[in-house]
């Protein structure tokens, strides 16, 4: 039991630490320019496919500094040739505006590179179990997840805390309206966070890649559960988005761990119920199945008792 | 004459900073009444709270005796208070006709209808050309509002707000960034559209509020500092130190 | 709206369109080939695409069908969707064409069967008919068989039956998980094990009996730790596609090495994933011999796809070269491309696969009686490897096409 | 017809609005007696779904200002209980002939509107779209959980023909559905105009221009967005309804965000300021999914691109452009646009040859077996070794794209002149 525990706990933390990556990015954006970013996952996609094409021509290690940098352009590119023009028809056409090009991410990867799943892998050195513990691996490959996971989590909370940037980033956020008068270039800070925002997701994408699976379906895996944890967290609070990404992180990690159901909790207080009534389903059903429910059932109960989200002051 | 509006005590803090400190107002039914007050003074927050756009801290609104604080608008104007808006505030993208229709739907008692074509209802159709031809829009019928220049838009901001027939009227500034010939022709549309209705109106132009008001109230840091038929007003010395030596004339 | 002229135009434009579909032309004999050509299990449904067009070819080679048509396979992407399956079905039919191919999910398997025999019923001059190479959930030739649907290859009960006499032998198993995916054959694999074991070794026990989401977990991980922790001395799934390649992986990353019995844990990149951990614990239940290859026409058979393809592909599935061999023969021996005619020959059809095998297509069910082969995962003896990666399969046991074979409760409704 | 949104009050005569409908009608009856082949009548019946689908989503975006990325879930719980329904009466046999399930369908949509609007509809724009999301994944994720309503990963299946017959009819073939998928088609696009003309529909788009103001004129804006919300839920249900009896079978895929995005896609394109747009989106797009993707594999592709081209440069989609124009052919000015027209499209078809060429070569690279190098794209044959056939078209994009932007500036002159005219006609 208790390695189950242990281990379920390091798979949450490499997942929601990697959700972490992704929805940093996101609520940044969100917060300072009012667009909800629906290609956000795609870019982490599209990090995964340029990694795996630099690390089959020069090595893992070049793409993992490369990928990312070039999806950070490529979002920069889109803020700025894109979005910049859509934002005058308002925020909902934003909005469509990145679902279009979430739309068309995927299916420049396939025109691209194919249907399939690539063949993108982790380098050889770490493709080696790091400790053993009760006789399971723990891989290496996650621990160096962690480990770039929680590099990014610090050095985002340096940039914010201690730099002139990120004092300005910070101000934004608190106070959408008002950065302009503060005589900064918002046009450019808007896209420098868009582009940096786009290159964390682009990371996230090139270190998930050999995890997760490099197919054109990645981002839509994703996509949505990074939603969930900007608005669970509350939108605007990157302390928020942490702690929801660890929370979903860990929440789909046990719920497969669980192999309870309504109807054992019936049993174990001395109620019994019936197999074959057309809603048996309701309570049959185990807590490791219902674990793809749980983070949009939470976001459904959070936007109806706190819409503010978990940390979040202004309400979504 | 029974009272219109009345406001007891009412407070309105924004954070830690106190709007609206404690006023208390009723404006008879009937009764043309014009706020007045220097910039800051609270007006508009008043004018809002009066719509029940915000909520005030403390103290009660009522209508006609009805206690209504803290009912949503669309109750409030239900119950025969119309208010127009400072910032132009119509609906962009339907006609002008449109506009002036869907002010008065639900007055005319059609409600959330989805069977009734709109283009047979005769009853609000020949009401909407009558407001058209009120607000002296009538051959602007078939545009869309958002293109309309700022004085047409202002004028259908009242159309919009006398449409449903409130006797109770509210109007902020309807003469804001006119020019003379402008603000002289919407004095007349006002004055001819309240005609026997309650009108309260928050305005800048000192010749408007003398030319159209019954009564004046004067408001200065959140508080009622004077309030009378304007020949008081104008003689009251406290509020011409509150204007600071401004001609009140 | 538009006005009136731009509705005509409208419609004129839509007609030239709808009009100017392919209508049939008879030429070459096509058969739609509708199987996951995207997604998670695009690997799968492709390599069985380009087996099923080799051996077309190799029998377009040799003359063809009819004296002289050409066999042509067209490919349907499902994305391994039934309802999609349907579409597709939809444009088959309406393309003219009579013969469909489809393998992958049972699920699908389950749509069409019940589709094909509708269509069948309602437009009796455009049937079609139903090869199916690899669905195996066994209720396609049982309760719900159909005459339109011909399966290929064993289903799961058989391979089960042939699975658990190689785990029963083993007295020392104790401890056994089943994990596999959440829809018809993923449930049908689970109860035949239950079914099997308790029959053979009514002394192991079921330590868990898991069902995850088909095709979205991409990280086994948390399923190979609650397996650890469960005690399982071995594994049974029915996992197949990317979900037998991320359970393999994730296995191998965890340092999982206890034994795993399954139907499809080889080629598409699973023998590669699963590597040195899993030479002699991984065992695999399937129609056709790997290695050693048994005859020289199935040898140079392998070696002539592999080289085809630059030795990225291997030949995996033995089955479809069978399948699309039976059709041909039964439309020579029908003398004739209608479905119906076709179906009356392939019942009861006799055939010799290139690596010696002989099936037979029972007529009361539909289901090819074959021997069954169960091979492990290994680097030594190997003849031809996978995933060109040096590891491959190499046949254990063999359980003949009489042994193998399972009774039926199909009773067909014949036109 | 008018455009519903700025419509002139009682000027379009209701003769003339009706003689439209008249038209349609005959259209939509004579379609199949033009188009038998099999494939053709697939493709209508598909087209028919999708109008009524994507003309109630767009009562959510286009009429009522709401963003959904989660309107599937309507259409495809209609379809799920459409489904049970005919099981049900196939299976009991008692009365209940198969054009009547839609409702079932319609239904569905309208209660599950009712509870999932009761929540969602408090705001609009982006929180909306959110929510919509989480509700659209959390209904997908159940349909594949709850097995015993949804059939899980294979979905619900059920013979249309079991039902009582409608008239004699069975319904067994296509040409009989598509009457009855047609019938229905024309029932709720009528419907759905008349909605938008009552003063419920008036006031949904009074809420999206702007709520506040609606507020202030009488109308809670939750509950004009509740009801749209639970009328556009109806309309999707029966649309999902009939792709129940169309198709035999509902899948978690009808419930999906895969879905949800294609009606939002089609709807967009056509134009959501118009009634008629999402119809023209909804046509438009089955036709490239159907007939394009006979061509090309990438057709999504293209889609997706003439979906991002009509979010920056035309947001009021075909309809939209093709509205444009109304008044310049009203004062017989059309002509005058043709030559600019034509020097504006000549090089940006050359430009788009250009483009779709080499996208159809890379994706030719990607897919192509060992050994094979030469593709066929517009009638010739092509050797993506040599260099010659990227460069053509390399050159045709690149100066097709400079040529046109030279004469761009001359057509937009010449419509501004056209459209000054019509103008001046319009206001004498």
């Amino acid at each position: 039991m208790l390695e189950l525990i242990v281990f379920s706990l390091l798979n949450g933390l490499v997942y929601g630490l990697l959700l972490f990556m992704l929805s940093s990015g996101l609520t940044l954006i969100f917060s300072m320019m009012g667009v909800l970013n629906f290609a956000h996952a795609s870019l982490y996609m599209l990090g995964a496919y340029f990694a795996y094409s630099i690390s089959a021509k020069v090595g893992f290690w070049p793409g993992l500094v490369i990928a990312p940098v070039l999806v950070g352009v490529v979002g920069a590119l889109i803020e700025r040739y894109g979005l910049r023009n859509v934002h005058r028809y308002g925020h909902v056409a934003e909005l469509i505006f990145t679902f279009g090009i979430a739309f068309l991410i995927e299916e420049s990867i396939q025109l691209i590179w194919g249907k399939q799943t690539m063949d993108y892998r982790e380098p050889e050195i770490l493709s080696v179990p790091l400790f053993t513990l009760w006789g399971t691996d723990f891989p290496a490959y996650k621990a160096f997840m962690l480990a770039v996971s929680i590099g990014i989590f610090i050095a985002l909370l340096l940039v914010l805390t201690r730099t002139r940037v990120g004092l300005i980033i910070q101000a934004a956020i608190t106070h959408p309206n008002q950065v302009a008068m503060l005589g900064h270039n918002v046009p450019l800070v808007f896209t420098g966070v868009f582009g940096v925002g786009s290159a964390l997701a682009g990371l996230a994408g090139v270190i998930a890649g050999p995890a997760l699976g490099t197919f054109p379906g990645m981002a839509a895996v994703l996509g949505s559960i990074v939603f969930v944890v900007i608005v669970v967290g509350g939108l605007g609070s990157l302390w928020g988005a942490f702690l929801a990404s660890l929370l979903i992180g860990m929440l789909q990690t046990f719920a497969v761990a669980v192999d309870y159901s309504l109807e054992d909790l019936f049993a174990e207080i001395g109620i019994s119920t019936s197999k074959t009534s057309a809603l048996s389903d309701l309570y049959t059903v185990t807590v490791a199945q219902i674990g793809p429910i749980l983070p949009y059932l939470l976001l459904v109960l959070i936007l109806i008792f706190r819409p503010t989200g978990l940390f979040g002051k202004r309400e979504v | 004459m029974s009272t219109a509006i009345e406001l007891i005590d009412l407070y309105k803090s924004f954070g830690s900073t106190e709007i609206i400190r404690g006023v208390n107002l009723a404006v008879e039914q009937g009764e043309r009444h014009a706020i007045i007050g220097p910039n800051g003074a609270g007006k508009s927050t008043l004018y809002n709270l009066i719509t029940a756009k915000y909520l005030p801290t403390a103290g009660r609104i009522r209508l006609r005796g009805e206690d209504v604080t803290g009912c949503p608008p669309y109750e409030i104007n239900r119950m025969g208070l119309a208010r127009s808006f400072q910032v132009t505030n119509i609906f962009p993208r339907m006609s002008v006709f449109e506009n002036v229709r869907c002010g008065m739907l639900w007055a005319m008692n059609y409600r959330y209808s989805f069977w009734r074509d709109v283009d047979e209802l005769d009853d609000v159709n020949a009401r909407s050309r009558q407001v058209l031809e009120d607000i002296g829009m009538t051959s602007r019928a078939d545009v869309p509002a958002g293109v309309l220049s700022y004085a047409e838009q202002r004028a259908l901001e009242i159309g919009i707000t006398i449409a449903g027939g409130a006797d109770i009227v509210l109007l902020d500034e309807p003469t804001a960034g006119m020019n003379r010939s402008e603000t002289d022709h919407t004095v007349e549309l006002v004055r001819r559209i309240t005609e026997n209705k309650t009108l309260i109106m928050v305005e800048h132009d000192m010749s408007v509020v003398f030319g159209l008001a019954d009564r004046i109230t004067v408001l200065v840091y959140g508080e009622v500092i004077a309030s009378g038929p304007p020949n008081e007003i104008r003689g009251n010395p406290a509020v011409r130190e509150a204007y600071l030596g401004e001609e009140v004339d | 709206m538009i006005d009136r002229r731009q509705f005509t135009r409208l419609a004129a434009v839509l007609a030239a369109g709808l009009v100017a579909f392919p209508t049939l032309a008879a030429d070459p004999v096509r058969i739609g080939f509708i199987d996951p050509l995207s997604g998670p299990f695009a690997a799968v449904g492709t390599s069985g695409l380009r087996q099923a067009q080799f051996t077309a070819d190799e029998i377009n080679k040799a003359g063809g069908v009819l004296g002289g048509r050409k066999l042509v396979v067209v490919g349907f992407d499902n994305k391994i969707s039934p309802k999609e399956s349907l579409i597709q079905l939809k444009r088959v039919i309406g393309d003219g064409i009579q013969f469909i191919m489809q393998g992958n999910s049972s699920g699908v398997a389950n749509a069409l069967i019940d589709a094909v025999a509708k269509h069948n019923e309602r437009e009796p001059d455009k049937r079609v008919l139903y090869l199916n190479y690899s669905a195996v959930d066994p209720s396609l030739t049982n309760e719900k068989c159909s005459y339109w649907h011909f399966r290929f290859d064993a289903n799961a009960d058989m391979k089960m039956n042939a699975l658990t006499d190689v785990i029963a032998a083993n007295k020392k198993m104790k401890k056994i998980y089943i994990i596999g995916q959440d829809y018809s054959f993923g449930k049908a694999v689970a109860a035949a094990a239950v079914r099997d074991l308790s029959l053979k070794r009514p002394d192991i026990e079921i330590v868990g009996n898991e069902l995850h989401p088909i095709g979205k977990v991409k990280d086994f991980s948390p399923y190979i730790a609650k397996i650890k922790a469960s005690g399982a001395q071995a594994v049974i799934t029915g996992n197949w596609g990317a979900d037998m390649l991320n359970l393999s992986k994730a296995a191998s990353d965890a340092g999982l090495e206890i034994p795993f019995y399954t139907y499809y844990a080889a080629g598409n990149g699973i023998t590669k994933a699963i590597g040195a951990g899993g030479v002699g614990k991984v065992r695999l239940v399937h129609e056709g011999p790997s290695n050693p290859p048994l005859t020289d026409a199935w040898r140079n058979l392998e070696k002539r796809y592999e080289a085809k393809y630059n030795d990225k592909e291997n030949f995996t599935q033995p089955r479809i070269s069978n399948t699309v061999h039976m059709l041909a023969n039964a439309i020579n021996k029908a003398k004739s491309t209608d479905p119906a005619k076709v179906a009356a020959a392939l019942e009861g059809m006799r055939y010799t696969t290139i690596w010696g095998d002989v099936v037979t297509m029972r007529a009361s069910d539909h289901q090819l009686q074959m021997p069954i082969r169960i091979s492990v995962h290994t680097n030594k003896g190997i003849e031809f490897d996978m995933d060109h990666s040096g590891y491959g399969l190499l046949t254990e046991s063999e359980v003949s096409a009489h042994v193998a074979s399972t009774p039926t409760t199909c009773k067909m409704k014949r036109p | 017809m008018a455009v519903a949104n700025t419509a002139a009050p009682g000027r379009s005569s209701f003769l003339r609005r009706n003689a439209i409908w008249w038209a349609a009608l005959v259209l939509v009856v004579l379609l199949p007696q033009v188009a038998r082949s099999g494939t053709a009548i697939a493709v209508l019946n598909q087209m028919c779904i999708m109008v009524i689908f994507s003309l109630s989503y767009n009562m959510l975006l286009g009429q009522g200002g709401m963003l959904s990325f989660g309107h599937a879930v309507y259409f495809g719980l209609g379809g799920y209980f459409a489904m049970h329904l005919i099981q049900l009466a196939g299976g009991a046999g008692f009365f209940m002939p198969l054009p009547l399930t839609p409702i079932a369908g319609g239904l569905a949509g309208l209660f599950f509107g009712l509870l999932f609007g009761s929540f969602s509809t408090n705001r609009a724009g982006t929180v909306f779209a959110m929510i919509s999301l989480g509700i659209g994944e959390m209904i997908a994720a159940s349909s594949l959980i709850f097995v015993k309503f949804s059939g899980g990963e294979e979905g619900i299946t059920a013979d249309r023909t079991d039902l009582t017959p409608f008239f004699g009819h069975r319904f067994g073939s296509e040409v009989e559905v598509y009457y009855l998928i047609a019938g229905w088609m024309m029932l709720s696009a009528w419907l759905m105009y008349r909605f938008s003309r009552t003063p419920l529909g008036r006031m949904a788009n009074a809420v999206r221009d702007n709520p506040e103001r609606a507020e202030f004129v009488g109308y809670s804006q939750r509950r004009v967005r509740l009801l749209s919300f639970m009328a556009a839920g109806f309309f999707a249900g029966i649309a999902g309804g009939l792709f129940a009896l169309n198709y035999e079978i509902v899948t978690e895929e009808t419930v999906n965000l895969v879905t949800s995005g294609i009606v939002l896609l089609q709807a967009y394109i056509g134009g959501v300021g118009f009634f008629a747009g999402p119809i023209v989106g909804a046509v438009v797009y089955t036709l490239l999914q159907t007939l394009l993707s006979n061509y090309t594999e990438i057709w999504a592709f293209y889609v997706g691109l003439i979906f991002v081209a009509t979010v920056m440069y035309a947001p009021t989609g075909l309809t939209g452009i093709i509205m444009m124009h109304l008044p310049i052919y009203r004062v017989r000015k059309l002509r005058t646009l043709a030559l600019p027209y034509l020097k504006v499209g000549v090089p940006a078809l050359c430009c788009a040859i250009g483009v779709i060429g080499m996208l159809e070569l890379l994706h030719y690279l990607s897919v192509r077996a060992v050994g094979q190098s030469t593709k066929r794209l517009f009638w010739m044959s092509l050797n993506v070794e040599q260099p010659t056939p990227w460069i053509v078209f390399g050159l045709l994009a690149v100066g097709g794209f400079f040529v046109a932007r030279r004469m761009a500036p001359a057509l937009v002159a010449a419509w501004e002149a056209a459209s000054a005219q019509a103008q001046g006609r319009g206001e004498r």
